[in-house]
């Protein structure tokens, strides 16, 4: 048994550590040579160059800006059954219903008002839609504005943008 | 005084004020790229002025015009004394300037006949006016934390104060040892003790005749310089940041700028005393003269070379990947200055040859000499600049009770034995 | 009578506000930080005033020894002692009890004064005292007071350490 | 330049001196009037060193700056020392060896 035990020994204390030069040099060493890789060829540095070079990881499960889904018809495929709302941590999403009297559903959102400036993109909404009705695939990260109110996304605003991803209409089974 | 004489002392006291202040922005760009580097990412790069980015020191100035335009804000607590309170980081910021006004920056010049010393202070004590002066900035540090009626400044402020104490007296002691080889306290004639070549084939500097005092002398005055790894009087992972906190605006920046001036102060000292200041290694200033015409040739071929290879690099990497549409003006900058150096190349090079060839007077070399050696000191004082900020990004920081530790218990007696040592083997060899 | 040189009289008049107004700061101030601060002053335009009298070296070692030195351990004092409003002495009619010395004390400052001129009154000439004239001197003729005060030093610092320091952990009692 | 101004200088500051240690109770001011007493000696010393072109009053100065260091180390352990007893800076709260408490 005792085979397949590797014993390794313990690191002892000797006049090279107490001096501590030798370590500081090594250390020295490994960030002058980072240092001279770099400044020798800057563009092989991996950072993205922001504005002018858009990131082209960005995945399926990215949590990016919320929209609202659409039914086949076009219609709003959210019911206004407020578990959205409810679920959201950071109570930035504010529904009024009304009655749907075309048949299609009972319910549907008078006003749909998402605050992102509250919003702290933890998907919880998502999770909590029975109807696939909200959904965060925009690969949208980067949302501008000059005032306030600019945030503040109504339902047509979420309506109109478009997933990138998946499939633009809701799964839900209506 | 003679006019010359005037004319020296403008120059030098102006060249030292450019060197202290025009540093801080290099020094804080420096700062900020090499870390960046070190860590592989860009660093600040896009601040520019019509165009030109000059890798990104710009920033540095818009950095300093922001403070400046910054509101002069005193948090309410602090009810009398607000006047000490804006007055501690001006203590600070102007010690260290005048410490640093010591430093001779080229060789005695020698102007019919009359020697002039090209130091901003002309004096002949040096060493102990850096230890005078250097003190007291530590006094603004200590007023601002207390002034600042907050724990974390009133701890930070004694952290400050008691480690100037106890790494006071390591600095002192192998300052003492360095007095005691060279036979000097004027920085001037320590220098000039280290031209010349020591064991036959070593530079005569002094980091190889008193290894150890070199060794205390660095790492005590990291300690005074409050730069890592002993910045316990700003440890932002235990006391926020420690005796600047309540500071803003340009109160922040002058303890920010004095801590540069302070680390440029430093490095100016231990090249003065240890890495044979303004002088080439092996070559004295009556060598260079006597043989002005190689060394003049000897230059003319290595600049060119030198501007070449700088020439290539700013092409290689002053542009963006080839992915990229839009350059942001670089390629214009780079062909900008790509010219901009070619004739300035050529313009030194027709320097070069009228005085090596056709001119035959003294006080144009002499002249000559004098300029390059400001050059070579600015190039050693950078270089260690740059090794201060690469110690900054390597080690990480010292405990409060460590960094007393290794003071005390450690720097101190060394330092005592070295002096001991030094004084055996000075006056053995005086027998 | 009066031959002062006009840049001496300047620099002498400026130094003399700094080394008054920071000493009456440092008796008048409420605060200890203020009365450091005023001492502070004192001590640098003292340093000042020695370099005005052509003495550099004793310049350079008034600032290095009492700005460098005794300032830096008087306010790291006040730090470490810190101590609260309420432990600080009530003086209320602290002005008065100033105002009243003064007026006991300028008799004695007069007398001191005139006391102090009729010693020579002019300088004989304004000579360089270099540090090569004090070393030869302290290294020759008063060699012993130099090691009587390095011992000095040495009790006082062993002094101070006892006298700073927490009782020993053997005599708790 | 005339001698007179440095003397009533140094009569000055000693008086200054003299009035903070009588008329304070802040045992930090008390202690650096003694300071300001010894340099305004100091200073005198300084001064007829140039009146007498004499160096070795220079070198007493030089001296008395040791006992200032020497005095001011003592005087912090004290009052250290004093603080930690009583929990206060007043200079009359100290009369342990006076007959009048």
């Amino acid at each position: 048994m005792s085979q397949n035990i590797k014993v390794t020994k313990r690191p002892t204390y000797t006049l090279k550590h107490a001096l501590y030069l030798p370590a500081i040099a090594a250390g020295v060493k490994v960030t002058f040579k980072h240092f001279f890789k770099n400044i020798s060829d800057i563009n092989a540095v991996a950072t993205l160059r922001y504005p002018e070079e858009q990131p082209t990881d960005i995945t399926q499960r990215y949590r990016g800006l919320h929209r609202l889904t659409h039914r086949q018809d076009g219609s709003v495929a959210c019911v206004a059954c407020f578990m959205c709302a409810t679920a959201c941590p950071s109570n930035c999403i504010f529904i009024e219903a009304e009655e749907r009297d075309d048949g299609v559903d009972e319910k549907r959102p008078k006003s749909f008002f998402l605050d992102t400036l509250e919003c702290v993109f933890c998907g919880y909404c998502v999770e909590a839609c029975p109807c696939d009705a909200i959904r965060m695939d925009t690969g949208i990260f980067s949302l501008t504005g000059n005032k306030r109110e600019d945030f503040v996304m109504d339902k047509e605003q979420l309506l109109s943008h478009k997933g990138v991803f998946s499939e633009e209409l809701s799964r839900a089974r209506f | 005084m003679s006019s010359s004489a005037i004319t020296v002392v403008i120059i030098s006291f102006t060249l030292g004020t450019l060197l202290a202040l025009l540093t801080i922005p290099i020094l804080v760009w420096m700062e900020r790229r090499v870390a960046s580097l070190i860590q592989d990412r860009i660093g600040p790069n896009r601040t520019n002025i019509f165009g030109f980015r000059l890798g990104g020191i710009v920033q540095s100035f818009a950095d300093v015009v922001k403070l400046l335009l910054k509101e002069e804000y005193y948090p309410a607590h602090i009810t009398t004394g607000r006047w000490l309170f804006m007055f501690a980081p001006i203590i600070t910021f102007v010690a260290a300037l005048l410490a640093f006004m010591a430093i001779p920056f080229a060789d005695t010049l020698n102007i019919n006949g009359e020697m002039l010393r090209v130091q901003p202070l002309p004096i002949d004590f040096g060493v102990f006016w850096y230890m005078a002066i250097g003190a007291v900035g530590v006094l603004g540090v200590i007023f601002g934390g207390w002034m600042s009626h907050n724990k974390y400044a009133l701890l930070g402020a004694a952290r400050a104060g008691s480690m100037v104490i106890s790494y006071e007296l390591p600095l002192g002691l192998s300052i003492l040892s360095f007095i005691i080889t060279y036979n000097t306290v004027d920085f001037n004639v320590m220098v000039h003790f280290q031209t010349g070549t020591a064991l036959g084939f070593l530079p005569a500097w002094g980091i190889f005749i008193q290894p150890l005092a070199s060794i205390i002398l660095i790492i005590a005055l990291f300690a005074e310089t409050n730069r890592n790894p002993f910045t316990v009087a700003e440890g932002e992972s235990e006391i926020v940041a420690g005796y600047m906190t309540e500071h803003t605006a340009m109160k922040f920046a002058m303890y920010f700028m004095g801590e540069y001036v302070a680390m440029n102060t430093a490095s100016a000292v231990i090249i003065t005393m240890v890495f044979g200041g303004y002088q080439l290694p092996y070559f004295a200033t009556e060598d260079l003269l006597t043989h002005f015409s190689t060394f003049a040739v000897i230059i003319m071929i290595v600049l060119p070379l030198f501007i070449y290879g700088f020439i290539k690099w700013m092409q290689k990497n002053n542009r963006v990947k080839e992915t990229l549409s839009s350059d942001g003006g670089r390629a214009f900058e780079t062909r900008f200055f790509t010219i901009a150096f070619i004739v300035m190349g050529v313009v030194l090079e027709f320097i070069l040859l009228y005085l090596a060839f056709i001119s035959q007077s003294d006080l144009e070399r002499s002249i000559y000499i004098a300029v390059v050696q400001v050059a070579i000191f600015v190039m050693k004082l950078m270089l260690f600049n740059l090794f201060f900020i690469i110690i900054r990004w390597t080690l990480p920081r010292f405990r409060y009770d460590q960094v007393q530790t290794l003071g005390w218990k450690y720097l101190l007696p060394l330092s005592l034995v070295n002096i001991f040592i030094t004084a055996i083997v000075v006056v053995g060899a005086s027998l | 009578m009066l031959d002062f040189n006009t840049l001496e009289t300047i620099v002498f008049s400026i130094l003399t506000l700094f080394m008054v107004g920071g000493s009456l700061v440092m008796i008048t101030s409420k605060q200890t930080i203020f009365s450091a601060f005023g001492f502070l002053l004192a001590m640098i335009a003292l340093g000042g005033m020695f370099a005005l009298l052509n003495n550099r070296f004793l310049s350079i070692a008034q600032i290095m020894v009492s700005v460098g030195a005794i300032v830096i351990l008087s306010m790291l004092t006040i730090l470490t002692v810190n101590a609260k409003e309420e432990n600080m002495p009530e003086e209320k009619n602290k002005f008065i009890l100033i105002s009243i010395s003064a007026i006991i004390v300028s008799p004695f400052t007069f007398l001191l004064y005139k006391a102090l001129t009729t010693l020579p009154e002019h300088f004989t000439k304004m000579q360089t005292i270099n540090s090569k004239v004090i070393g030869s001197l302290l290294f020759s003729e008063w060699v012993l007071p130099f090691e009587i005060l390095s011992i000095l030093l040495m009790s006082a610092m062993l002094g101070a350490i006892i006298i700073a320091k927490d009782k020993l952990k053997g005599e708790n009692s | 330049m005339s001698a007179d101004p440095f003397f009533l200088l140094v009569a000055i500051l000693f008086s200054i001196g003299l009035i903070g240690v009588a008329s304070r109770k802040n045992l930090f001011v008390v202690y650096m009037s003694i300071e300001l007493m010894l340099s305004s000696v100091n200073l005198l010393l300084a001064t007829l060193s140039q009146v007498l072109g004499d160096a070795n009053a220079s070198v007493i100065a030089l001296l008395l700056i040791g006992v200032i260091a020497a005095e001011a180390a003592l005087f912090l352990a004290i009052i250290t020392h004093l603080y930690r007893e009583k929990r206060t800076l007043d200079s009359d709260k100290f009369k342990n060896l006076s007959k009048v408490k």
